[in-house]
């Protein structure tokens, strides 16, 4: 035998350390500076971003799971799953050119919340139809031989149905737009937020842009930089833990 | 049913630059990091004499300053390259020293141009006195310092492999932790475990700058579109009074031009 | 002979003749004329795969919505064409009701889950909603373990409980036919019980076709019974002679347990 | 197809389009002085070469690094791993998930950069070597979670009937099990391989960006890192913007190629 069981568990340990290392070592470095001058206006950019992306991505990731919650995955699918594994630099060179450039909005907030929906849209579509199609009970298609329309089933039994899915796929999409770097780099900008609040239209630092540009400007031992790094690592393992899909219980086989 | 929303959407989504821009008048600057502090001094002046101008002021470097204007995003550029851009007018700004850096542990004060060259034509470059490599800490293409450094001190041998980094405040992080390593940076980011190098029997001061006699100053210059609209033209204009830059500027160390 | 088929015609509800189903190209439905007659119970029965679920799913057309289903043939209810141009398959649903081999109620309150369909299709008035969910579920035979927690999410009923809520729900927009796919195989036998009575009962308005895997089940409540194998309608006829004297082979060899 | 579809295609689709004519003029025959050179170095030579090359060691050696560890946790969470070790594991590895790039690219040139700095001077501590480390630590959930989801796909009568002859549960799982999962447990690295391919920042961050041939402890360049240092400065509709993005597909073709071969099923 190659492995053993012990060596899978060391393997497996050595990921968990590595795990708690990190979140570990910024929870204690970074405490003390959680409140660095300029990180509560990083935070509310970031957190406003991550919010109107949502709003961006949620009708057309719905919308397609509506049209085809019924359907067997077909070539949108494939496409979907293929586009998904677009690098978020590559979103964000074209959101560059598509919001900031071409549609005149600017390095701000709103061409960053569409750049994010731009790369969160074949993560959202396709995680939406798999939480639609999840509905166990098929409780929408009782409702379809009802003599309802599809429209109104998927309104109203469908989307009850299966919100609780929907909703982590949410948080996993926000977990991913919150901790973005390459996106935002190119269409938010990296400046800290002014004392006075630029509005949406105004381009501002998000803490994980933030974050790079301090590092690469030599300054990643300063206090700005770790309440970054920690109020980064907080929020978005708290979101990803929040989101985290529900699998069956790991069976338990044998013995 | 959703072909209805979509055109809403789409309609929506044409006049949305119209509807948000047409909201107060947003002033976009962007420029050499090198220069920020004197940018944002002054803007920030600028702004308490102008409250209702919304002005934007992002650092990203002389190159991304360039390209965004000729994008379009950008509505004041400031740069310290030497190279012209077409297109755009360019007006003369502020000078701020290069310092060359060296570890303070490497012991070595001053040296003269005639040495910097040979030591970076040299395929196996050593600190004069000593047997310790030298350590070329270089900047990337697009930086106002590097093209004013490699023409003042030559270039490169091919055959050496320097470490290239982004920003003035990593060469002095670099610099710091690695005994023989040198570089070129901007007095901000000088920190108390570097020396600045006398260049020539010259001691990089700001009056010696205004004397003429240090060698390396960085010229920034303030760059638009040709023709800017009144915000713009105002803001250029308080920005570029010789006598403003003298009085923002010396305290953090820069000359008007 | 003559005048007999004839009779046979005029209380037939359905009317399927030539009828094959694909799936890409694979058939599963071969060639099928067969009539269900009106006001009767009508037994559908087979070895898994034999294509009466497909069948079933034809009539009211759920087929449809089967990626790379494709079918010719006619399909006739009440003499119209359900497969006709013009036809709406929503407003065939709504005449054709169906109920699932798994209890599938909506994510609703017991009252709203009986209420959902009639509301869909315009009924606003609420005291005339009222009565609709009290008499669909007094004829479901649920009304008296429900009444006075009509209010409750449907989850919490058990799964018998939840089967006769979603033939509550199918007799509530007033369908002529009850499609029952299996409706008792995932039930415990006091639940199997009482939806069999439940059919007994209905009988007399409705026409019922149900697929069920229990022969017994079939014997029992049906009218007439129809015997699917690999795609193929063998046997056909009342169940009473059905069961007692099959004519065909393969009838006499799935009813006695031989094969299947 | 139906229009909320038909919009995320075609946006989706246009993404790509977008990147190809910006790409376009430097596609042409000899347009791109050195296309092929080991050095992406403005203003006159655009060999992507090197940063290919840099891409590909990096997300090579990230992946012989974590592909071990998300393998054998995979293995273990989808059929071994039973009770509290199990949850705390998979608990660390969510948490893994949550941490951003860019925080595990700030933690490394904090506490790694220093350390290989010692090692080797010369190079400021940049090179493959520690972006490739940031790279494996973010790829190791993504390589656990789709190795999990093949063992778990394992029918568990196979594992029965291995038991049922008497072998112990390990034996079973690693030698049925596995044997039964092989494919699924390769796409998982692959899919890591693409990941690994396309993240640009904690690379950026780490590599040192020199246009040398790639090194494990010395300035290297990756097809990302160029893309996220000088894709801001290149003046648009230049040979330098067009060049970069020709890199641009590179990393997309790469990526997405890479994780398509990952993600396609038996």
């Amino acid at each position: 035998m190659i492995l053993s069981r012990r060596a899978c568990a060391l393997c497996a340990l050595g990921a968990a350390a590595l795990g708690a290392a990190v979140a570990g070592v910024n929870v204690v470095r970074g405490a003390l500076f959680a409140l660095a001058p300029g990180v509560g206006g990083m935070l509310a950019a970031s957190l406003a971003v991550v919010i109107l992306s949502l709003a961006a991505v949620a009708p057309p990731a719905l919308g397609v799971a509506r049209e085809r919650a019924w359907s067997e995955p077909g070539p949108v699918e494939a496409w979907l799953l293929l586009v998904s594994a677009t690098p978020a630099l590559i979103v964000g060179m074209t959101a560059l050119v598509w919001f900031v450039e071409r549609a005149g909005l600017g390095f701000s907030l709103v061409s960053g919340a569409l750049g994010l929906a731009l790369m969160n849209l074949p993560f959202a579509a396709l995680g939406a139809l798999q939480a639609v199609r999840q509905d166990e009970r098929s409780a929408g298609t009782g409702a379809l031989a009802l003599g309802v329309p599809e429209a109104r089933v998927f309104r109203d039994i469908v989307l009850p149905a299966s919100a609780g899915a929907l909703a982590r796929v949410a948080l996993r999409a926000a977990a991913r737009a919150f901790g973005e770097t390459a996106v935002l780099m190119f269409t938010a900008g990296v400046e800290p937020a002014s004392a006075s609040p630029r509005g949406l239209m105004g381009g501002s630092a998000t803490l994980a842009v933030r974050l790079w540009y301090l590092t690469s400007q030599g300054q990643g031992t300063g206090a700005q930089a770790r309440a970054c790094a920690l109020w980064l690592t907080v929020i978005g393992v708290a979101l990803a833990l929040a989101g985290r899909p529900r699998e069956a219980p790991v069976t338990e086989r044998g013995r | 049913m959703a072909w209805r929303w979509l055109l809403a959407a789409a309609v929506l989504g044409g006049l949305a630059p119209w509807l948000l821009r047409s909201v107060p008048v947003r002033i976009r600057v962007a420029g050499s990091t090198a220069f920020l502090p004197l940018v944002l001094r002054m803007v920030a002046a600028y702004r308490r004499e102008h409250p209702g101008v919304e002005i934007d002021v992002t650092g990203g470097g002389s190159g991304f300053a360039l390209a965004q204007l000729q994008r379009g995003v950008v509505d004041v550029g400031v740069s310290d390259l030497p190279r012209a851009a077409p297109r755009l007018v360019t007006r003369p700004w502020a000078r701020t020293p290069v310092l060359m850096v060296v570890a303070r542990r490497l012991g070595v004060t001053a040296i003269r141009r005639s040495a910097i060259r040979s030591l970076r034509g040299s395929s196996r470059p050593v600190w004069p006195g000593t047997r310790r490599p030298v350590i070329f800490v270089e900047r990337p293409y697009g930086s106002g310092t590097q093209a004013l450094v490699e023409r003042w001190a030559g270039p490169l041998n091919p055959r050496l492999r320097p470490v290239i980094l982004g920003a003035n405040g990593l060469v002095a992080q670099v610099v710091a932790a690695t005994a023989g390593a040198t570089g070129f940076l901007d007095a901000s980011d000088l920190r108390a475990d570097l020396v600045p190098l006398r260049l020539d029997g010259v001691t990089p001061t700001l009056a010696n700058v205004a004397a003429g006699r240090y060698p390396l100053v960085l010229t920034a210059r303030i760059l638009t579109r040709a023709r800017p609209g009144g915000e713009v033209r105002r803001l250029v204009r308080a920005l570029t009074s010789t006598r403003a830059v003298a009085a923002a500027g010396r305290p953090l160390g820069y000359l008007p031009p | 002979m003559v005048a007999d088929q004839d009779r046979q015609e005029l209380t037939e509800r359905f009317h399927i003749e030539r009828l094959w189903v694909y799936y890409g190209n694979t058939p599963a439905l071969r060639d099928i004329t067969v009539g269900i007659p009106a006001d009767a119970i009508t037994a559908l029965i087979g070895p898994s795969g034999c294509g009466k679920s497909t069948f079933i799913k034809v009539l009211n057309r759920m087929n449809d919505l089967v990626p790379g289903a494709r079918i010719t043939g006619t399909v006739r209810l009440d003499g119209e064409d359900v497969y006709g141009p013009g036809v709406d398959p929503v407003a065939l649903r709504r005449r054709v009701g169906m109920v699932f081999q798994r209890p599938n109620p909506f994510p609703m309150s017991i009252y709203q889950n009986v209420a959902y369909g009639p509301r869909v299709h315009g009924q606003r008035d609420e005291r005339k909603l009222r009565q609709i969910v009290e008499r669909s579920l007094r004829q479901a035979a649920l009304w008296d373990e429900v009444k006075d927690k009509l209010h409750r999410p449907a989850m919490d009923l058990s799964g018998g409980q939840q089967q006769r809520l979603c033939i509550a729900r199918a007799l509530a927009v007033e369908p002529e036919v009850l499609l029952m796919d299996e409706p008792a195989s995932a039930l415990d036998p006091v639940s199997t019980a009482k939806i069999e009575e439940l059919c007994q009962s209905l009988k007399a308005d409705y026409t019922i076709v149900i697929v069920t895997h229990n022969m017994q089940q079939a014997a029992r409540i049906s009218d007439r019974t129809i015997f699917f194998l690999a795609g193929e309608v063998i046997e056909t006829g009342p169940t009473s002679s059905f069961f007692s004297t099959p004519k065909d082979r393969r009838t006499e060899d799935y009813i006695t347990g031989r094969f299947g | 197809m139906r229009p909320w579809s038909a919009l995320v295609v075609l946006v989706t689709g246009a993404l790509v389009a977008t990147l190809v004519h910006e790409a376009l003029p430097a596609l042409v025959p000899r347009a791109l002085p050195e296309l092929w050179g080991m050095a992406f170095s403005p203003p006159d030579r655009f060999g992507a070469l090197g940063p290919l090359t840099g891409s590909v060691a990096v997300a090579a050696l990230a992946l012989a690094l974590a592909g071990p560890v998300g393998v054998g946790a995979g293995i273990y969470l989808g059929s071994l791993a039973q009770g509290t070790w199990a949850r705390l594991l998979s608990g660390a590895i969510d948490t893994l998930t949550g941490v951003p790039a860019v925080v595990v690219g700030f933690l490394a040139t904090s506490f790694l950069l220093p350390v290989l700095r010692v090692v080797a001077p010369a190079g400021g501590g940049y090179g493959l070597l520690p972006a490739a480390v940031a790279l494996g630590v973010m790829v190791v959930p993504t390589v656990e979670g789709f190795a999990a989801d093949a063992m778990r796909a394992v029918p568990a009568d196979l594992v029965a009937g291995s038991l049922a002859l008497g072998a112990t549960l390990e034996a079973s799982v690693l030698g049925v099990g596995v044997a039964h999962a092989r494919r699924g447990l390769s796409q998982a690295v692959l899919l890591g391989t693409g990941r690994a391919l396309g993240e640009g920042m904690a690379v950026e961050m780490l590599v040192g960006n020199a246009p040398h041939p790639p090194a494990l402890l010395a300035p290297s360049q990756t097809l990302t890192s160029v893309l996220v240092q000088q894709f801001g400065l290149a003046q648009p509709r230049s040979l330098w913007a067009h060049a970069l993005a020709v890199l641009g597909i590179l990393v997309l073709a790469l990526a997405a190629g890479v994780s398509a071969l990952g993600a396609r099923r038996a």
